[in-house]
């Protein structure tokens, strides 16, 4: 393969493509020039084939779930149906101004507020809301909300967010965006919330605690109704970080184990590509206590019309989160997801999500590999542990991740979470058939075999990915974030 | 089973190498009280057909309209190629790229991507996307009181800064108390003459609207110096396409601004109803390590090839976790995708004839409909909005070009009735002089005037 | 300059290195007086965005309709997956795949491809695509003559052919002098016991369509086993869709059918105007070397691995020229690409139950329909189209109902004037309740009568 | 790299995607089980992702104009712009019935009117049928109307067809199809037609010569005017070969060289896809003494409105060469390329093409290769001859093929024209860049460079491949053209 040149580096001065840009230069006269750019800013030159040539091959050096297995924890990397792609991509869809009146956009408006109820029926919530752009965006305005009610009640002191460690990194994170404080309590050593420690921590300052359920160790908390009286009863409130509502979809409601407010990943358990980094959306649902809070806009129904709640409808609103009203194309994809699988399809999703890791977990059990939590029933995902490979082998995780590569698998999770040495957090999702299960079972113990035999060579993976392993301390050391050099030169 | 390719032999022997009866007993750490059995509030699943009716129809509700509306997202041509290689599986259905070796086309395009952006704005640096153009902004505030040598939490704001974007920054600021102040205005932008009214009061930065939301073009330079010589941080909010025409805000006064952002989707993003888009943000060398976001390094693989990777990553929540710089992970990484092919496909002269092709269009519309009795231009120079004096109130008006199929502008009275009955108007390349003939003969009838020219 | 990527500088270099002043002159070998400066009836090109906009607007020229008319072309469902891969550039914008080793992802489509479609039509081998259905039986009549072990160049066909593709097969058997000569009919379908008056003529082959042009189902066993009894070939003129619930015609009569071919439409090809859709073919395998257009076959590599490659290329014009079984060299490979995925997302089950739906639907519809006073079904059992009788002249009862935005079927009156005031109509897998009392309630109005139920 | 198995080995019996079929089996107990299929046909049994998956991967296989340059002789593989297919594939055209009524097809048909315009503007003819749906199906009308006009005329027994020696091979073939005789005629030493023997050949028998022009030997054939005197003279007609129309494109017209009847590849000159094999298109035009003889249908003007012209119009027509009215998808996608490069760029086109294989000829020439026709003026192709390399190293153009795919390159066209030896027939189209001819320049004088100094390391290329050098004769002898295995077994 030829390796693929930077697209400054096909560049030429003085290309010219105008197909997509004006044939001539229009008069700009009126401007002072002192307001104008003097240099053209640094874009490549190069022709429309050269562009869709060099995308093209780019593409193909990404793995991603169209192409391999992608066995991800905590990611959901579950197939992405196109039909969510094309119908969200119609031209009635795309054309549409986000200022225009209401009554220009009732098609969209009124699948944005069947969505809202969809998503009321799934976690057992009362209000949603759809502006949140990714799962983190959600977490603030879920934090953001509790502290507005509890602002709202005079309770001016409640400044404390609890988290797990096991938690994602962005739940701490959040709770700092909201100008809260995350105290970190631990796991016991079956995998559940130490319920002491949470004793310890709750009290008047309490203004929440954000849980995952089932967490990202892979199993469900089972006494998460026990931690919902201890947190409400020092007065604080239930955050349900959705990112995991794969395993239970259908399975048990976040309000029915006690949570006040949910975000749901729709970029994970409904199904909107994850696009190499984004987009995706963190709607938010909440029980009735916190729905006057909810971010605006919303889509309300008024005189049989669709319409956007906004300020004046909701005064106690926390308020916008971004410039329109979120990531409403990957909304309708979510959407269209929902209305092909229907009540059935979603119980499938959790079912078969959850058969699918534990006979992963079963077949890598009997394969010798150390299961995390051996005693626990897998959720959708599980963690298995190198530690004991790591010290008869010096083979890492990090060395299992990169031969999965050269075996056609992208690796599952590394290093979290953090509280699990040599860890791989291993998330096959629903739609992966068993044969690939299978292979997968193959290729981990064929690794761990050349492991025993020859850990010189496994240190060497990957081998057939376009780069090899890459000097990480370089590129923190030696930053080099954007293109300095010229089009190569004419020869 | 849509998507599910289990066979009924395939459930069978996996339940068995479990060693579980069925389905439903892998729930059974779930206590009892909390399953449920069924989501009665969802109705069953529709076969690809039936949603392609459905989405089609509900496509079909819908009503387009000739454009003349900007206030933040502009209808511009997005070559046909950029959707179609954005959405291609490997860019569409890939994650994050941790796994850098199984990622170097994502990579190496956010790295492309950085080089674009940071070039476009002339700054040093580029992360790798933020939600949107108002998140952006209020990321921006955030980082530039971290990194402002002042202690202020205080961070001033040209007045016509887009309304939306200030609200939703106020939401996301409010909890880390970050405040905006709001500078003096006259004559649809900043008076820099006023700026003595905020002498001894300190701030963190200040944020500078380029072009404003009123179309309009800030004293850049003036406010850049005086900012700094108070040692405040700048923060250009800046229009991706007028930057093809417009002075960048590296270059803006004595030293340049120090941070960059806006949105981004005028480089190739559909209006879809707001979103997605992609924000921006750039910064100067010195800033980077304060800098939200992911951000993409050049490095060497063990055999000294050029490759691309995840940098500075203990800057992000899944590292610093509270102490991180803000709590993103997910980005808006496909709508870069798609920014970086257009950016591609546009070229710099191409950018730059777009950007003046808008500002001769709406200068072209300010002539046609400032000809009609009582409509008047209220600002110059703009950029490709103006704002136009109106004779009668604006929003049935705008309610009846809208029903002529005409979206007519912003309404600007609620969020700034010092302009009285005054409308936003934007004409981007696409508008044609029928385009804007056809908005005259519309106002024309509207206004209860004969039309001829 | 839309799509030339060279500099002014390239082209200096170029020219110096060619030795030449300017591209002109690398003309000069065309005679002066034939060569012109300009292509004066070609207007000026125009940007990807007006050109945008010139197709939406024609693209909304057009009326859309809810189908009852088939006719040869089917509204099926396609799956969004079938085009979003297809139109994969790897895929649209590769050539044949002559270099074997640089095109091994078409090749193995066709070779998947080649099996399905043998599978589905019950014979060894199949082709890689013809240009069309029509185009297909016409080459399958010349393919036989060439096969058969008479010297006759007449081919029996039954009446209830499509008719536009007798005549399409007329035009291109004509030069080779075969002729097309027609069974005897009753009842809709090839009259079995009329056989005898064939008696004593010599035919190289007989072409039985399934379901024929009516919808109907010819005596296929009986009339395959007549035509071997009297050696000649048999060419079952299939819809693909339907073999998900017919007998293939390698199952007809005692020994099969030896030609199988039709249109590829009804399997993921958008109506479009018509095309591009494909031909297929297939045979039994000691016709292969007879078949035209391209053939895939399985081989191994040097080191012993399985690969794929154009095989029997002797067949073909561009080794046999003159001689070859047919001049068909580009065939409808995309189509082939989109028809193979298409299959693959159904499966047998899935293409058996929308064949099955698709006659469930013709029958409520023909019930619904024979309701209104003097419709009245001409023939049973169809397959997913039906003849109905109508009281009224039909061309100005089927314009009403198109105003009405109904395409109602096809008349049937021009071609098979035994039919009587006649229509076909159609109802696929896509057609509702709805949709078909949407249809009773139109007509209903057309005869001028209620609608109650 | 994962071996890509056949879809059918990845089918179990029993998997379901019914998102794609109706939910249940309708009865149909009306239909008599002699009539039903007893046994489910062999389609795979696969879930939607790993259908995605399959042809994803493997359209990563192939090399294709959008991941690499493809100088294919006589095969014009240049850019086929996005928005032809974008555009060609909106809802608006995709849902056209082809026996709608006209009325309903307005936009549809306005644009074939539009396009049959501008192909007589690039041919000079006076009439166009877009009916045929390839370029042998234009020449088979094309000969077709021929035969039509000379029995018009009571002239039945003009039957030979005269076609040089390098002409393509269906040229012959279609005189077949047409029921008339090939008669080849010889190319003399400078790459122009033998005007001797073609004086011998025709005669009272000649219905029509078929050239190409530029020839495919990539010269232009100089004394055409001379050629169309000769034939015309005799009586015969003069059918051109549009295939190489690209190198000409508004430099010469058809018509002014004296030819009758022109068929166009819209898949080269207008950019259309080659789609692996197609889809095409080979409309043909003529000069008024064919119009009568068009195929059917054609679009016609009436009253304002377009609508299809049929028998009732033309009755001399030789008729109806499809089911319907031919491949209108891709007479779109030429309509639109033609709107965007318009009168200026079409000239660009031959232009530049010209210019690239001008420019590759020279640098091959000054690298010292062979060239064909060395004192010729190449057209928007040329030849190379490997003889000499051959005769001293063994290595053969086959060789050469080989070994340019693993360095990035399509092959040129090989063994075509058959009349020169061990040739590699090169176009590289006026839309690849200067500098990727350079880069073909070097990687083909590295591989002459290998020829010599280890000729069997050559011929191990190529070694990059999804598969290497493949089993010809095997896959001929050994027919295994269907899949005869089972789903692989259940483990
Ligand atoms: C458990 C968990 N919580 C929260 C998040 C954050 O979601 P997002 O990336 O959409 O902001 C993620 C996803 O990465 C996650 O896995
Ligand atoms: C010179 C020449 N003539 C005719 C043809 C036949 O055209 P088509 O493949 O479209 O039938 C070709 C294309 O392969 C060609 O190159």
């Amino acid at each position: 393969m030829k390796r693929e040149e930077l697209i400054f580096e096909q560049s030429r001065p003085g290309r010219r493509a105008p197909t997509h840009a004006p044939a001539t230069l229009a008069a700009t006269d009126d401007l002072p020039s002192s307001v104008l750019r003097q240099e053209p800013p640094l874009l490549p030159e190069v022709s429309e084939l050269q562009v869709v040539r060099h995308f093209t091959r780019l593409s193909q050096l990404n793995f991603s779930i169209d192409t391999h297995f992608y066995p991800l924890g905590s990611c959901t990397m579950k197939y992405n149906p196109r039909a969510s792609n094309t119908l969200a991509m119609l031209p009635g869809f795309l054309a549409r101004h986000p200022l225009e009146p209401d009554s220009h956009a009732q098609g969209v408006l009124e699948s944005l507020f069947d969505l809202q109820e969809l998503l009321k029926a799934v976690t057992g919530m009362s209000g949603v809301s759809l502006t949140p752009m990714a799962g983190a965006q959600g977490e603030f305005a879920g934090i953001a909300m509790i502290r507005a009610y509890h602002l709202a009640r005079g309770d001016t002191e409640r400044t404390q967010v609890i988290v797990p460690d096991a938690a994602h990194g962005t739940n701490p994170a959040s709770a700092t965006m909201c100008g809260c404080e995350a105290i970190e309590i631990p796991t016991g050593p079956d995998g559940d919330v130490d319920l002491d420690a949470l004793r310890q921590v709750v009290g008047p300052k309490t203004a929440a605690i954000m849980l995952t359920n089932p967490s990202t160790l892979g199993v469900f908390e089972r006494r998460i109704s026990e931690i919902a009286e201890i947190v409400h009863a020092a007065g604080g409130l239930l955050y349900y970080d959705g990112a995991n509502l794969n395993a239970i979809l259908g399975r048990a409601l976040p309000a029915g184990m006690g949570f006040d407010v949910v975000h749901i990943n729709l970029h994970k358990t409904f199904s909107t590509p994850h696009g190499g980094g984004g987009p995706g959306s963190g709607v938010v649902a909440v029980n009735p206590r916190l729905e006057p809070f909810l971010p605006i806009p919303i889509v309300g129904k008024r005189d049989g019309s669709y319409v956007w709640l906004t300020e004046a409808d909701r005064p106690q609103s926390i308020g916008r989160l971004s410039g329109f009203m979120g990531n409403t194309g990957i909304l309708l994809r979510a959407y269209i997801y929902m209305r092909l699988l229907g009540t059935d399809g979603m119980r499938r999703v959790s079912g078969y999500a959850t058969l699918n890791a534990n006979y992963l977990c079963a077949r890598l059990a009997s394969a010798g590999f150390t299961i995390a939590y051996p005693r626990r029933r897998a959720s959708h995902e599980f963690i298995i542990s190198l530690k004991d490979v790591a010290r008869d082998t010096g083979a890492t995780a990090m060395d299992f991740a990169k031969a999965l590569l050269d075996r056609g698998f992208h690796a599952p999770t590394t290093y979290f979470p953090l509280l699990v040495p040599e860890c791989l957090l291993i998330e096959p999702t629903e739609t992966e058939a068993r044969q690939e299960l299978d292979d997968f079972v193959q290729a981990l113990t064929e690794i761990r075999d050349l492991a025993g035999r020859d850990v010189g060579e496994l240190k060497r993976a990957p081998q057939t990915t376009p780069v090899r392993r890459l000097d990480d301390v370089r590129a923190a050391r030696q930053l080099d974030l954007t293109w300095q050099g010229k089009p190569r030169t004419v020869n | 089973m849509p998507f599910i390719p289990h066979t009924d032999d395939d459930l069978a022997v996996m339940l068995q190498t479990i060693g579980v009866a069925d389905i439903d007993t892998l729930f059974d750490e779930i206590p009892a009280a909390l399953r449920i059995s069924s989501l009665p509030g969802v109705p069953p699943g529709l076969s690809e057909a039936a949603v392609t009716r459905l989405m089609r129809k509900r496509a079909a509700q819908n009503t387009d309209s000739l454009c003349f509306l900007g206030a933040g997202a502009y209808e511009h041509h997005i070559p046909a190629a950029v959707w179609e290689l954005a959405a291609r599986g490997e860019f569409y259905s890939a994650y994050t790229p941790y796994q850098a070796e199984a990622s170097q086309g994502t990579l190496q395009l956010i790295y492309e991507y950085q080089s674009m952006l940071a070039g476009l704005v002339d700054m040093d640096v580029s992360n790798a996307s933020l939600y949107d153009g108002a998140t952006a902004f209020a990321e921006a505030c955030l980082m530039a009181v971290r990194a402002s040598r002042s202690n202020s939490r205080r961070v001033l704001v040209a007045r016509y800064l887009h309304p939306l974007w200030r609200k939703a920054a106020e939401t996301l600021l409010k909890g880390q108390t970050v405040e905006l102040v709001e500078l003096p205005a006259v004559d649809g932008h900043t008076d820099p003459d006023a700026l003595t009214k905020l002498d001894g009061q300190d701030f963190a930065a200040v944020c500078l609207p380029w072009p404003n939301f009123l179309g309009g073009l800030e004293p850049v330079d003036t406010l850049t110096d005086w900012a700094h010589s108070r040692n405040m941080l700048v923060i250009g909010v800046c229009n991706p396409v007028a930057l093809g025409l417009l002075k960048p805000p590296g270059k803006w006064g004595a030293r340049g601004a120090d941070i960059a952002c806006g949105e981004g989707q005028p480089l190739g993003i559909p209006l879809a109803s707001g979103g997605p888009y992609f924000g921006f943000m750039a910064c100067r060398q010195a800033l980077v390590r304060q800098m939200p976001g992911r951000i993409v390094g050049q490095t060497l693989d063990i055999e000294g090839r050029r490759g691309f990777t995840l940098t500075l990553q203990a800057r992000e929540q899944h590292i610093r976790r509270s102490k991180a710089t803000s709590n993103i992970c997910t980005n808006q990484g496909l709508m870069v995708t798609a920014a970086t092919i257009h950016m591609s496909l546009l070229g710099s002269e191409g950018l730059r004839r777009v950007a003046a092709q808008c500002h001769a269009n709406t200068r072209s519309l300010v002539g046609a409909l400032t000809s009609l009795d009582g409509v008047e231009l209220r600002f110059a120079p703009y950029f490709h909005e103006a704002v136009l004096k109106l004779p009668r109130p604006v929003a049935p008006l705008l309610a009846e070009l809208a029903a002529a199929g005409i979206l007519g502008g912003y309404d600007l009275g609620a969020d700034f009735p010092e302009l009285g009955q005054a409308v936003l108007v934007c004409a981007t390349e696409l508008r044609t002089a029928e385009d804007i003939a056809a908005y005259r003969h519309a106002l024309a009838g509207a206004l209860g005037m004969a039309a001829a020219a």
